[in-house]
């Protein structure tokens, strides 16, 4: 069980001892029982984090907010960033640091064991409510949440809300931290791995592609999936040039050499361009925190474009993501005995 | 014009109307957002807020302005593509959202009156309903001048009444729409009138998210202007703009060529949705 | 709209293009596109006056960049891109739109291969207008040659380029040099000793200082490019010291183990220290140590204790050495195609049913019967011999479906050799056809049927078998129509050619590519036969494909003369075609050094850097790469993009 | 809307593919050149587009060229262990083996996409996978799934 004053006072030792320039973390906001994520640099301000299964966030998006930031400014804070992080946002500081994205003294996590709750998915909870919000949730320690909307209390199975990633989950421990709080728990009595995807593959065909024209038709393209994942901190996106930054550096040649592969309309084809390429390039960098699924305003279920990557990565290839920082990539490594027979 | 009508004869209205396309909200993809009526014009008005603003019914995502098509050396020749859509119902619109659409109509008018924008908006109707509760914790009508029965934007407003809605022809379209459907209303008894205030009254009581009094707020804002508080909040915020894209208010648009053959050069000139907080706006 | 200043140019090659495709209409639609300012077509491109079109053209509208429509660009990308230049424009500005291979010739439809080539072209084109003006990097290159293979071809062309002053590696897989011909008794036509004209040879190449001589030894990697190339060197232990040897013979008289011996092809016995042959070079004992009694003093040691010259040491170990080297020769030879494959032919059941080699040996005064031709089963002079051609050749069914070329002439050869030995035998030459091409050869054939009344039944034969110490030989003589039934004492075959066994695993090490055969592959049937498809790797002898004595010394000449010409240069000129970083995407995620081939990227202060001079330009980076930060000049992301829109009609 | 080709299993005559195929220059696009020289007859409607090498191939010109309409994309390199870059084909197997699993999880029809090795001495290969893979997709129709609607 976390205790969350523990975790508070952890973190407010590191501020007051500077060892950090601030932690990032939850608290309770505007969004109901679902907490927000809140930058904390004040050892006072500690006390406002919160930790439950409305902490929904992958916080290691902030340490990558953070070097860019560190990147662009003249007075770089070379101080540590210290955040929260759940098992997969765990994985996710593992991959960043792989990727030589910053180095692992720059960074400072605070492992919290999801243990047998996990976290809810707010699309499946507001499906059960008809979207009406909940002002609080609350793991009953069994297999069920205890939520409140307006007055009314009721139980939910946690089967039935819980985040299908956290249903499949097999290390809900962070294998990678400074400190852990709550117990080691690595998998929950649900789903299997991958359920969810191999569901999906079931259907056949012509079925699978009903589903997901009728996705792509109605993403509205405002990339929050690209926004909210960490692994997509490219510079510019290769599909979509609005992240593109033109530095001092760049010369009028990588100006002009930026690929239209994607037109800014949105529709079934040049959205599937977009998810497709952005899937792909995830592709043994995902680490299944399902946070673009999270953050989609019209819940395309984009998650299941990277688990079917990440599946076939670990069925096919025994790769993981966010397993070992020293391994090289799962695309830019391969084995002699790879598949070969889908090659004619 | 104010009618009465009772919920079973709802689906009788939606029938008189088939010379429009008729929109709702429905809940589909464990959201709420505006959806074409089906056949049995069977629609469910037990909506909380819509994720999508009805901003897109005179606005939508993508407008193409023309086509073009250019041969070598040759003279571009550019075909307008001005929409003709047939005219338009939307029900269920929340007064919130409802309030956005004459903001929108004042920028696609200010500097010249766009076609594109009002060749939809001319041909569309709003039946909005009004809120006998805040839908979501956050709801903040009231501290930006709105309520939960505001009129504002709105052709008709009905009003949920449990058995029946009240409804109230507010526009000359509105009333049109109610005159297609006349014999599905029925004369609003005495009474109706005053319980239809006291469900306002009751909906305005509830108490919401508030922002005081907004008066202030500018020169608040002035005063703390390199306040802290806002580089806190800008540390959370992703900036992934998609606030901007469900606003009912926010109309940035980027225009682009998209260019569907390069010789002959041949193509679009498309208006998109942009967001003015992107790098490349 | 395009401020391009493009020139298409459509080759009919004769009717070579033209007959399938309508050049003047690429031609028409080429013209239409943006930044075409010039569109022809014309009969030959490769031509004088075609090239000069081209170089006129640029000249004359300052075109920018300039496409070919014509075969394919290993044929004449060159030819064309020389041409621009002359023009003064860059030549990576000049692309090659193979319609030919890649069109005219696999197509019958008019329209349907018309629209195939607009297409073609249409993508040269886009990718042309964004060509960059490169300039070659120069490369320094390193002036020593690695030859693969101590036969007659290797020999040869290690002699021509150390003459030439290159340094040479000559590395051999057996513990002397000369391959199957220091196992030939005479040669053909001119029945001179083989081994009298290869040893001087051989001496010359022990002699040479320019020479590095490794025998017993295997090339176990090779890498880097043309006139950079690394070979590890793998050296079998060396038990003898060919220093200290002395040729005295004591080792071998002391030595208690006797294993047949592969030089005589098993025909006689050999002890497990021995001398493959009296001219073997190095001149030296060898040491077999599969043979060997464990290489264990304390188990045998006789020879050490024999040895006067302590040449003999157990405790050697295999090495492996590291050489530089500019351009490499592979000369690896060939194996008989094997009798165990030859069933049919009584071979390998039938003690006196022998392959060619074998003869050769019981030919040779060298040999396993100095010089007697005798039948192994009984020592006794064989007085009707039968020699079956084409045994294994120009039989796709069961065999190989090409001819080896060399077996007529030297089964004429045995012939006329069994009759000067056994002049009261009777020969007899069961054959297909007499491929006798080459100076003197038909006339030698001639003078085994006449003058030596060799039998010749033209046929084949039917079967092969042993009965009452004869073996006998059915077959038919189409030519009277005949049956024959002969009752030989010995049976030769002539085997077909096969690439020696180390031939697959070599083209694997050195990435060229092999034929359908087997053999190794040139890089143009006519135009570039001694070239593999690798630039600085050169084919000699029957490695490449069957062939006899002066064709493969021949052709090491040739390939020799590649590799001197190659390695006149102090610089080569190396591919400015290589992959360059868009620093402001870079984000040092290291997944291209990860991937690159050649080492060539690495990690400088968190960006990736290209080494442009290890870089071939592969482009598996750019395929690695996520976010498009690393692209290859001339191929790049966007000149694909393009390119795709050009092939799907956009 | 389902893709109408579903119900069809007879190849579409009158219907021609358009096929982008990306060959690698050392192998398949000398295998093809091959084929030329040995006047093999096999269907015109791959277009080439030589690559250096079959690993320079990224996920995106696929994605790409079915966005822009192709009925079918076919990329070739040279066998393992022949690369004339001696790795780059096991990158692109690694990679295109994702690929076409994701484009078939999403509903692409499964032999839209095809992955070939063929050498510079397999002209006869090289023609013989353009046939097949042109008829299967005749059997499949027009792809229309990824395509940009305009």
């Amino acid at each position: 069980m976390v205790k969350v004053e523990e975790l508070r006072a952890y973190a407010a030792d590191l501020l007051e001892q500077g060892k950090v320039k601030a932690v990032v973390g939850y608290r309770r906001g505007t969004a109901g029982a679902m907490a927000e994520p809140c930058v904390v640099s004040q050892a006072a301000d500690a006390q406002s984090l919160v930790w439950d299964p409305g902490c929904l966030n992958n916080l290691a998006l902030y340490l990558v907010k953070d070097r860019k930031a560190q990147a662009a400014s003249k007075t770089p804070d070379k101080r540590p960033l210290a955040v929260v992080a759940k098992g997969c946002d765990s994985r996710a500081v593992a991959v960043l640091l792989q990727e030589n994205y910053f180095k692992r003294e720059d960074v400072v996590v605070i492992g919290v064991s999801c243990e047998g709750s996990g976290v809810v998915d707010p699309r499946k909870l507001s499906a059960k409510l008809k979207g009406r919000t909940v002002s609080k949730l609350e793991f009953d320690g069994a297999d069920g949440y205890k939520v409140t909307i307006g007055k009314t209390e009721s139980v939910i199975p946690a089967a039935d809300i819980m985040a299908d990633r956290c249903l499949e989950c097999r290390a809900a421990s962070p294998a990678l931290n400074d400190v852990l709080f709550g117990d080691t728990v690595e998998q929950r009595a649900y789903a299997a791995p991958f359920a969810a995807v191999k569901e999906a593959q079931e259907a056949s065909e012509e079925e699978r592609w009903a589903t997901w024209e009728h996705h792509f038709d109605r993403c509205l393209r405002c990339f929050a999936c690209r926004s909210v994942c960490p692994m997509c901190y490219c510079p510019e996106c290769v599909v979509d040039s609005t992240t593109f930054v033109i530095t001092p550096e760049t010369s009028a040649e990588e100006k002009a050499n930026r690929v239209r592969w994607c037109e800014r309309s949105a529709g079934s084809g040049e959205s599937a361009m977009y998810h497709l390429t952005r899937a792909i390039h995830l592709a043994g960098r995902c680490v299944d925190c399902g946070e673009c699924e999270r953050v989609c305003p019209v819940n395309i279920p984009l998650r299941l474009l990277n688990t079917k990557l990440e599946m076939e990565a670990f069925e096919m290839f025994e790769y993981q993501a966010g397993r070992d920082v020293a391994q090289s990539s799962l695309l830019s490594s391969f084995r002699d005995e790879d598949p070969n027979a889908f090659v004619r | 014009m104010e009618k009465i009508l009772r919920k079973e004869n709802l689906g009788e209205w939606l029938a008189a109307l088939e010379a429009y396309d008729l929109h709702a909200p429905a809940f589909a993809d464990s959201v709420w957002n505006y959806a074409r009526v089906g056949s049995n014009n069977a629609i469910e008005l037990d909506h909380t807020n819509t994720v999508r603003s009805i901003k897109e019914f005179a606005f939508p995502q993508r407008e193409i302005f023309f086509r073009f098509e250019q041969e070598k050396d040759g003279k571009p020749t550019l075909t307008a593509t001005v929409p003709d859509p047939r005219p338009t119902v939307v029900f269920g619109v929340r007064p919130c959202d409802g309030r956005g659409m004459p903001r929108n109509d004042k920028v696609f008018t200010a500097e010249f009156k766009d076609p594109y924008y009002w060749a939809r908006r001319d041909r569309l109707t709003l039946v909005g309903l009004a809120c006998n509760e805040p839908h979501s914790q956050n709801c903040f009508c009231k501290s930006v001048g709105g309520a939960p029965n505001s009129e504002e934007g709105l052709d008709v407003l009905m009003t949920d009444l449990g058995d029946r809605f009240h409804v109230k022809g507010l526009t000359g379209r509105g009333v049109e729409i109610m005159e297609h459907g006349r014999d599905a209303f029925d004369e609003s008894r005495k009474g109706d009138k005053a319980e239809v205030e006291k469900t306002h009254a009751a909906a305005s009581e509830v108490p919401q998210r508030g922002f005081g009094d907004l008066s202030k707020i500018p020169d608040a804002i002035r005063k703390n202007f390199d306040a802290p508080v806002w580089q806190e909040l800008a540390q959370a915020c992703i900036g992934c703009g998609i606030c901007t894209f469900l606003c009912p208010t926010c109309h940035c648009f980027d225009i682009n060529d998209e260019v569907t053959c390069q010789s002959p050069c041949a193509g679009e000139r498309v208006r998109t949705w942009d967001n003015c907080q992107f790098p490349d706006f | 709209m395009s401020s391009k200043r493009t020139g298409v140019f459509v080759c009919h090659c004769g009717t070579n293009i033209a007959a399938t495709v309508d050049v003047k209409k690429v031609a028409a639609e080429l013209g239409k596109d943006e930044g075409v300012i010039v569109s022809r077509d014309y009969v030959y491109m490769c031509s004088d006056p075609g090239q000069n079109a081209v170089i006129n053209a640029v000249k004359e509208n300052q075109l920018d960049s300039v496409v070919i429509s014509c075969c394919s660009p290993n044929l004449h990308e060159k030819t064309f891109r020389e041409a621009s230049a002359l023009g003064g424009l860059n030549e990576f500005q000049c692309e090659i739109a193979n319609i030919r291979e890649q069109c005219a010739w696999v197509h019958r439809d008019r329209d349907q291969a018309t629209t195939k080539a607009i297409k073609i072209s249409r993508s040269a084109v886009r990718r042309a207008q964004m060509n960059q003006a490169l300039e070659p990097i120069g490369v320094p290159v390193t002036k020593r040659v690695l030859v693969v293979g101590g036969g007659i071809a290797g020999i040869q062309a290690a002699l021509d380029l150390a003459n030439a002053g290159l340094e040479v590696v000559l590395v051999e897989k057996q513990p002397t040099i000369g391959g199957h011909m220091l196992q030939l008794s005479e040669t053909f036509p001119t029945l001179d000793c083989s081994q009298c004209i290869l040893s001087p040879k051989m001496v010359e190449v022990s002699k040479n200082p320019k020479i590095t001589l490794m025998t017993q030894s295997e090339v176990e990697s090779v890498s880097g490019f043309v006139g950079n190339f690394k070979a590890r060197i793998k050296t079998k232990a060396v038990y003898v010291d060919p220093e200290l040897c002395k040729i005295c013979d004591d080792c071998s008289a002391v030595c208690p183990v006797a294993v047949p011996n592969q030089y005589d092809l098993g025909l006689t016995n050999r002890r497990a220290i021995h001398i493959p042959f009296a001219q073997a070079i190095p001149a030296t004992y060898t040491l077999d140590e599969s043979a060997c009694l464990g290489l264990n003093p304390v188990v045998c040691g006789k020879c050490a204790d024999a040895c006067e010259a302590k040449a003999i040491n157990y405790d050697n170990k295999p090495t492996v050495k590291e050489i530089e080297i500019g351009a490499i020769i592979v000369a690896t030879g060939f194996d008989l195609y094997g009798k165990e494959k030859l069933g049919e032919y009584g071979a390998g059941r039938y003690e006196d049913v022998l392959d060619g080699l074998q003869f050769e040996r019981l030919c040779s005064a060298s040999g396993a019967t100095g010089g007697h031709v005798l039948r192994p089963s009984d020592h006794k002079e064989p007085k009707e011999i039968v020699f079956i051609q084409c045994a294994g050749s120009r039989d796709p069914e069961t065999h190989c479906a090409y001819c080896s070329k060399i077996c007529c002439m030297y089964t004429a050869k045995h012939a006329s050799l069994y009759k000067h030995h056994v002049p009261d035998g009777q020969a007899y030459v069961f054959y297909i056809d007499i491929r006798s091409g080459g100076k003197g050869y038909e006339e030698f054939v001639q003078r085994t049927m006449e003058k030596d009344g060799v039998v010749y039944l033209r046929g084949r034969v039917s079967k092969v078998y042993q009965k009452d110490g004869k073996i006998k030989v059915l077959g038919v003589d189409t030519l009277s129509g005949r049956n024959v039934e002969i009752d030989a004492d010995m049976v030769v075959l002539a085997e077909a050619m096969q690439p020696s066994k180390g031939t697959a695993e070599i083209a694997k090490i050195l990435k060229i590519g092999r034929d359908k055969d087997g053999f190794l592959a040139e890089a143009h049937p006519k135009l570039k036969p001694v070239e593999s498809v690798t630039a600085g790797i050169f084919l000699a002898g029957t490695a490449q494909g069957p062939k006899d004595i002066p064709e493969t010394v021949t052709q090491a000449s040739a390939a020799s003369c590649k590799v001197i010409a190659l390695l006149s240069k102090d610089r080569l000129a190396h591919s400015p075609t290589v992959a360059k970083v868009r620093n402001s995407l870079c984000t040092g995620c290291e997944m291209c050094v990860d991937a690159c081939p050649y080492e060539a990227i690495q990690l400088v202060d968190g960006k990736a850097v290209v080494n442009e001079v290890l870089c071939e330009g592969c482009g598996t980076c750019s395929g690695t790469c996520v976010r498009a930060a690393i692209d290859v000049k001339n191929v790049t992301q966007m000149q694909i993009h393009d390119m795709i829109s050009a092939v799907m009609g956009g | 809307m389902l893709n109408p080709s579903k119900s069809m299993t007879a190849v579409q005559e009158d219907f021609e593919p358009k096929i982008v195929a990306f060959l690698c220059k050392w192998c398949s696009s000398a295998g093809s050149d091959l084929a030329g020289v040995s006047r093999l007859q096999y269907a015109a409607n791959a277009v080439p587009i030589q690559v250096m090498c079959s690993g320079s191939v990224s996920p995106i010109y696929i994605m790409s060229a079915f966005k822009k309409g192709a009925d079918g994309v076919l990329v070739s390199g040279c066998h393992p262990g022949d690369c004339h870059y001696m790795k780059g084909n096991f990158f692109a197997r690694r990679r295109l083996y994702l690929v076409q699993k994701l484009l078939n999880f999403v509903g692409l029809e499964k032999d839209r996409f095809r992955m070939s090795w063929v050498s510079a001495a397999e002209g006869t290969k090289f023609a013989q996978v353009v046939d097949d893979f042109v008829r299967d997709i005749k059997t499949l129709g027009p792809q229309r799934r990824l395509k940009a609607r305009r």
